[in-house]
């Protein structure tokens, strides 16, 4: 958590339920924002980095700007994320996957691909959801807004040693 | 002994003047809000900080301090109404005239705290200290001149609160 | 921008002249990553983001403004430059990763900016309004400003949080009527509409169903992203709720080549899923009577209790 | 045997000539030590204090250090003690006349109390009529006392006491002196009514033609004419002109007059051309009772107040509920029929908020419980309370909150996030209906979100620093905490009195209260001032500049320092000479001065020369340089 800026902020939460109340998915969170906080005070590990709320922030930042203790609320949010996936607790694993494709696309192409990305999201995670999005699909194809092959950019050799140099200093951190 | 060799040990003595009416208190506040900061500066209470005389700073500086707080009420919020700005200005001047000592100019530190920021007076001086560690202890160029016999530069200061 | 917010791209290219705009694409810039990145690799993330603003500032060509279309761009670039400024060590991390690269970034170098904000207040209302040739009278847009350009604003340089108005008076400037309504900047299910879309489809019918309420022919967005969701993503949400809302959602860029009487082939207009046409066929010739003028607070006493002011 | 008691001996037995106390600040016990030594014989003055309490044992932990530091600390109280002169102390005679200001009810009651001792008080209200915020308020809480049942007869008191002398409509200008002798000049703004000659009859007002909406008193639900009494039971009873409004001052001082038409008086009493006027007041004392404004509902734009019709503030529920107000008591909503089936009322808005203030309100709590009680007592409706906390410190405010409970009000905890006009599909419209609000919340002890339908919002509005404290405070020479509150001479063992010496804060100006407390205040601050009245002289530390005339040079660097306009120059013996009675012992001139003359009592240079020795007396100087 260290490494989240305003991390140290979260001792400050009043429990007052506005990150929770604002947030656009909150009704579908195991455990709000604020639920998390008094769940990471009481060293509930596990049941913080299962919980299915980070991956269903949007960061829409709501609760960030109206948080009245100004704790950096979506920051944490992506924190709680990466330490799921370092320690292999997540709810549903359609979640992470999401997250996991679009970088591994960054990665390979230095942009990302639209079609490529929910082709092997849906294909991995959600097969039958395929079919009913494929017109959708067809008509970015067709409305000349989406491509059929990734593109990759010329500096792809530098993007890799910046982004191998950051992970090796990140796991460093650790 | 060099001023390398005692970086990490070193422990400056610095001599902080506070005015009466803000940045005294704030030092109260911190006491009675139970803040913790470092042991390192000793006040001395004036009624105003335009009431420190650039000699002070000197006498200071020469009978061993590494370094000197001065603190008063806000900008706009002097209860003398207005004579932090002269000190303030005192403060510009001074800094230049210990540059040509070669005194470095963050060994005086000018600050404001109101008597309603405890924390903030404490936060100023925890990092005056951390500055003034990282400058190591105070290096006369030559041996302290005693005060009364630097009369040169005293004339130029005074012109500061013309 | 080339691909899916291609109309985005081309409107834009078509006003520049006009609102005296120099573009300069960053070349071989990369992906900043969204909000995805973030999750799995924090420093990574950022070093992603620091490859663009290292090779914008390498590039730069007398300035060192960097603009962004997208909500997501804007603000991962805001956000990494902002945090590399207030954290010593992110900065340091980050630049020992980008010199991996042979590149580095000193934060603050570039300025980060959503092109929003430079139409509005840089070049201004003003200069927008004095180059409108075909006013858009008559034409009811809801301003769609979404999350992540007005929020957390690093930099401060909205209005409101909340309930901005930048893009409303842009509007106002080319002769529309802006509407007002409440979801101004509320969330338009971002990535949900893939990983969750009954969330997303519940996100999208509420805007899109708030804009017609308040009286809209269109909704105006300002991010790709936002675009996608509310337009090609309206199309599946009518289908899984079983409604048939016409709601054509157009890029701000795409209003003003209107206005500046470009042809709206050369604005991509056409290109979206919810056709546009029937709503822009309402523009008039003539502008319509302005209701009548504000006047100070002095309203006759009826059964009604006053209204306060929005001041 | 008491610490005190043993200095005291000491002195005697030992013969002392100089005593150091090493305790707390100066600040706290200064004067109690000064009264030993004074008790002893000896000269108060000199004696001195070592502060080792609040300067180390409270914010060191290394003991070692600490312990280093508070030795220095004593040693260079001993250095400086040794060069103090034996001094006395300045008496100023204490004028018996008394200053308040604001004729809220704080400043209502500390005028009546100071009056009813028999001595003449001036009090000065902005606004005008006396009154304050609490004549706007419908019941009081926890009894729910009608408030004008409560305050008219004190505000009738004030208007009718020969001892107090009445200035509303007014505001204090400039104040010049210190304590026992201020000179306060008071702006009467143009009432463009002769307040001599008025009967008070109120034809002017029923015949104006003009009708605007009421921001101040009515909050903004309400009607006032262009001329107007600023309420029913206003004191003075006497109507105001508002220029902004009148169509004779809008049309350029031309048609309309009806209110001069109409005035049966002889002479009329409507004067067109009054001026503004300034008066001259001496007081020894000044009660500064100065009130707050509300906080801004519109700087949440989330919770919609003036976009969202039938969002109120709890401000003009207030109205709302008072039989006296824009409805005639009733609950209802902005189109002023219908009453509402379900309300909400939110707390701490714009309270507890870092994005806001970061103070709790103190009255909101208790004040929303009483708008639920109301609320649910006139019109049955489900109300729900949406809070944070809690906060119920009062005499019988828990009892009250027991007793909302029981009447069936819902509480939510939870900060609500937004309020919003749009349901959220088409499920949760056709449920609620049309004209709907929504309030979404996360209910904290159910652990879920919540979306909970209302007609009508009440936003517990909080309560800021008036927005002019600042310049106030400058006016008046005392300080404003960093959010904007009177700062107090100490917060618990002296709430009333501040910095300056004769200036005194009662009320919500020095942070928010309730109307006892409020009260308490008001009154304790009287006592303050009759205390210094009845001594009929204070005495003063003599800390103060004087010019030793045979060192004067005449160069006149200092002429220009000072800002009370002590210093002058005495053009025949070409020297600078320093007024006394203007000094207010800065001492800018005395560091000043480069021939040395200016002398400072209290802090000469050798006492601050010899301090600095001291308090260096342990440091180690081995980290000279050696000279090659």
């Amino acid at each position: 958590m260290s490494a989240t800026p305003g991390d140290n902020r979260l001792n400050l939460c009043i429990q007052c339920g506005s990150c929770g109340g604002s947030c656009p998915s909150g009704a579908e969170m195991d455990h709000t924002p604020r639920r998390l906080f008094a769940l990471i005070r009481a060293d509930a590990r596990e049941a913080v980095l299962r919980s299915n709320a980070p991956w269903y922030c949007v960061s829409c930042y709501y609760c960030t700007v109206r948080c009245p203790q100004e704790i950096h609320i979506t920051d944490v949010m992506y924190t709680l994320k990466s330490m799921a996936i370092k320690a292999g607790l997540f709810h549903d694993a359609a979640l992470p996957g999401f997250s996991e494709t679009f970088v591994d696309y960054v990665e390979k192409y230095g942009r990302s691909f639209e079609l490529g990305l929910a082709t092997r999201f849906n294909l991995r995670h959600h097969p039958l959801s395929l079919a009913g999005m494929a017109p959708l699909g067809l008509g970015m194809l067709k409305r000349g807004r989406m491509d059929l092959t990734p593109h990759r950019i010329d500096g792809m050799a530098q993007l890799t040693a910046i982004l191998d140099k950051a992970k090796a200093l990140e796991g460093g951190l650790q | 002994m060099s001023a390398l060799d005692n970086t990490n040990t070193f422990e400056p003595v610095i001599i902080g003047f506070t005015c009466n009416w803000c940045s005294y208190r704030a030092a109260d506040l911190a006491g009675t809000s139970r803040i913790k900061y470092p042991p390192n500066v000793r006040l001395i209470r004036v009624m105003c900080s335009g009431r420190i005389d650039p000699t002070f700073v000197l006498k200071a500086l020469s009978d061993g301090a590494d370094g000197v707080m001065i603190a008063g009420c806000h900008p706009g919020e002097c209860h003398y109404l207005e004579q932090n700005y002269k000190a303030l200005r005192r403060h510009r001047l001074l800094q230049k005239t210990l540059a040509q000592f070669g005194i470095e100019p963050a060994r005086v530190r000018l600050t404001w705290a109101s008597a309603a920021e405890g924390a903030l007076f404490a936060q100023e001086i925890a990092t005056m200290v951390d500055e003034v560690k990282q400058l190591g202890p105070l290096n006369w160029p030559a041996r302290p001149v005693p005060v009364g016999s630097v009369p040169a530069e005293i004339p130029v200061l005074s012109e500061v609160g013309a | 921008m080339q691909r899916n917010a291609r109309p985005y791209l081309d409107s834009l290219l078509a006003i520049r002249e006009d609102i005296d705009l120099e573009l300069q694409e960053i070349e071989d810039w990369n992906c900043c990553g969204a909000t995805e990145y973030m999750s799995v690799h924090r420093v990574a993330a950022h070093a992603l983001v620091g490859r663009n603003l290292a090779l914008a500032r390498d590039q730069a060509r007398d300035t060192d403004l960097l603009t962004a279309g997208c909500s997501a761009c804007y603000l991962n670039l805001a956000k990494t430059d902002a945090q590399m400024r207030e954290d010593a060590g992110l900065k340091d991390t980050v630049n020992q990763a980008l010199a991996a690269g042979g590149l580095e970034y000193e934060p603050g170098a570039m300025k980060v900016r959503h092109l929003l904000d430079l139409v509005c207040h840089d070049i201004g209302y003003d200069a927008v309004k004095a180059r409108v040739v075909k006013p858009l009278h008559g034409l009811k847009v809801a301003a769609y400003y979404g999350c992540q350009v007005v929020r957390p604003d690093y930099d401060s340089r909205w209005d409101s949080h909340e309930h901005p108005t930048a893009m409303d008076k842009l509007l106002a400037a080319l002769g529309a009527e802006p509407v007002e309504w409440s979801l101004k900047t509320q969330c338009c299910g971002g990535h949900m509409s893939v990983i969750g879309p009954d969330v997303a489809f519940g996100l999208i019918r509420r805007l899109i169903h708030g804009a017609q309420e308040a009286g809209a022919d269109l909704v105006v967005t300002l991010c790709p992203m936002c675009q996608l969701n509310l337009d090609a993503y309206q199309v599946e949400m009518n289908k899984h709720f079983h409604t048939d809302y016409q709601v054509p959602v157009l890029y701000f860029t795409q209003l003003m080549g209107l206005a500046f009487g470009k042809k709206p082939k050369d604005l991509g207009i056409g290109k979206e899923f919810v056709d546009a046409a029937p709503a822009l066929a309402k523009i008039q010739a003539e502008a319509p009577k302005v209701a009548e003028a504000k006047r100070k607070r002095r309203p006759k006493p009826g059964d009604a209790l006053p209204m306060p002011g929005m001041e | 045997m008491a610490g005190q008691e043993l200095i005291e001996q000491d002195i005697h037995e030992q013969q002392l000539t100089r005593v150091v106390v090493a305790a707390c600040s100066p600040h706290l016990h200064e004067k109690t030590f000064r009264g030993v030594c004074e008790r002893s014989g000896m000269n108060p003055y000199l004696s001195e204090m070592a502060s080792i309490r609040e300067h180390v044992a409270w914010v060191h932990t290394d003991k070692v250090a600490a312990t280093a530091k508070a030795k220095a600390i004593v040693s260079g109280t001993v250095e400086r003690v040794l060069k103090n002169d034996p001094l006395e102390a300045i008496r100023v005679p204490i004028d018996a006349q008394t200053l308040v200001v604001g004729g809220g009810i704080a400043g209502i009651q500390a005028a009546l109390e100071v009056a009813e001792a028999g001595y003449d008080v001036y009090l000065i209200e902005r606004e005008a009529s006396l009154g304050g915020h609490m004549a706007q308020f419908d019941k009081t809480f926890p009894t729910l006392d009608c408030a004008a049942c409560i305050l008219t007869p004190k505000m009738a008191s004030a208007g009718a006491h020969p001892k107090v002398h009445l200035f509303t409509w007014s505001e204090v200008e400039k104040v010049e002196g210190f304590v026992g002798n201020y000179t306060v000049t008071v702006k009467k703004k143009p009432r463009y009514v002769d307040e001599d000659i008025c009967t008070g009859c109120g034809i002017c007002v029923e015949k104006c033609p003009v009708l605007v909406v009421d921001d101040k008193f009515e909050a903004g639900i309400g009607y006032r004419k262009a001329i107007y009494w600023p309420f029913a039971q206003a004191v003075p009873n006497l109507p105001v002109l508002d220029t902004e409004t009148c169509t004779y001052y809008i049309g350029g001082k031309g048609g309309c007059r009806a209110c001069e038409k109409f005035c049966p008086t002889v002479p009329n009493s409507i004067k067109f051309d009054q001026k503004e006027e300034r008066v001259t007041l001496k007081v020894g004392n000044i009660i500064l009772a100065t009130g707050w404004d509300l906080f801004n509902a519109r700087r949440i734009p989330q919770y919609g107040y003036g976009r969202l019709a039938n969002v109120f503030t709890n401000l003009e529920l207030e109205r709302m509920c008072n039989a006296a107000g824009p409805t005639g008591g009733k609950v209802v909503l902005r189109d002023g029929q219908t009453a509402p089936k379900r309300v909400g009322i939110v707390h701490c808005v714009g309270s507890r908020d870092r994005n806001y203030n970061r103070h709790c309100s103190a009255i909101c709590c208790m004040q929303s419980l009483k708008t639920a009680h109301l609320v649910k007592e006139r019109t049955g409706a489900e109300v729900y309370n949406f809070y944070i906390d809690i906060r119920t410190p009062g005499k019988e405010y828990d009892e009250f909150y027991q007793r909302v409970l029981d009447d069936g009000v819902h509480f939510v905890r939870g900060k609500v996030a937004e309020i919003s006009d749009i349901p959220f599909d088409p499920a949760e419209a056709s449920r609620n209906g049309a004209g709907t609000l929504y309030i979404q919340v996360e209910d904290t002890l159910a652990g879920m979100q919540r979306r909970i339908p209302v007609d009508m919002v009440v936003l517990a509005a909080g309560l800021e620093p008036r927005r002019d404290s600042s310049e106030v405070g400058k006016t008046f020479g005392i300080a404003c905490s960093s959010n904007g509150w009177f700062i107090e001479k100490h917060a618990k063992m002296d709430p009333i009195a501040t910095m300056t010496e004769g200036v005194f804060v009662a009320g919500c100006a020095g942070g928010p209260k309730d109307i006892p407390a409020s009260v308490s205040q008001g009154s304790a601050a009287a006592a303050r001032v009759l205390n210094y009245i009845r001594q009929g002289e204070l005495a003063l530390e003599p800390v103060r500049a004087s010019v030793l005339e045979e060192r004067c040079s005449g160069c006149r660097i200092c002429n220009g320092l000072c800002p009370f306009n002590a210093i002058s120059f005495i053009e025949e013996r070409k020297v600078t000479e320093i007024n006394a009675a203007l000094c207010q012992g800065c001492g800018t001139c005395v560091a000043a001065c480069p021939a040395g003359a200016i002398q400072g009592t209290g802090f000469s240079n050798e006492q601050l020369f010899a301090q600095i020795e001291g308090l260096l007396r342990d440091v180690n100087r081995s980290h000279e340089p050696e000279v090659v």
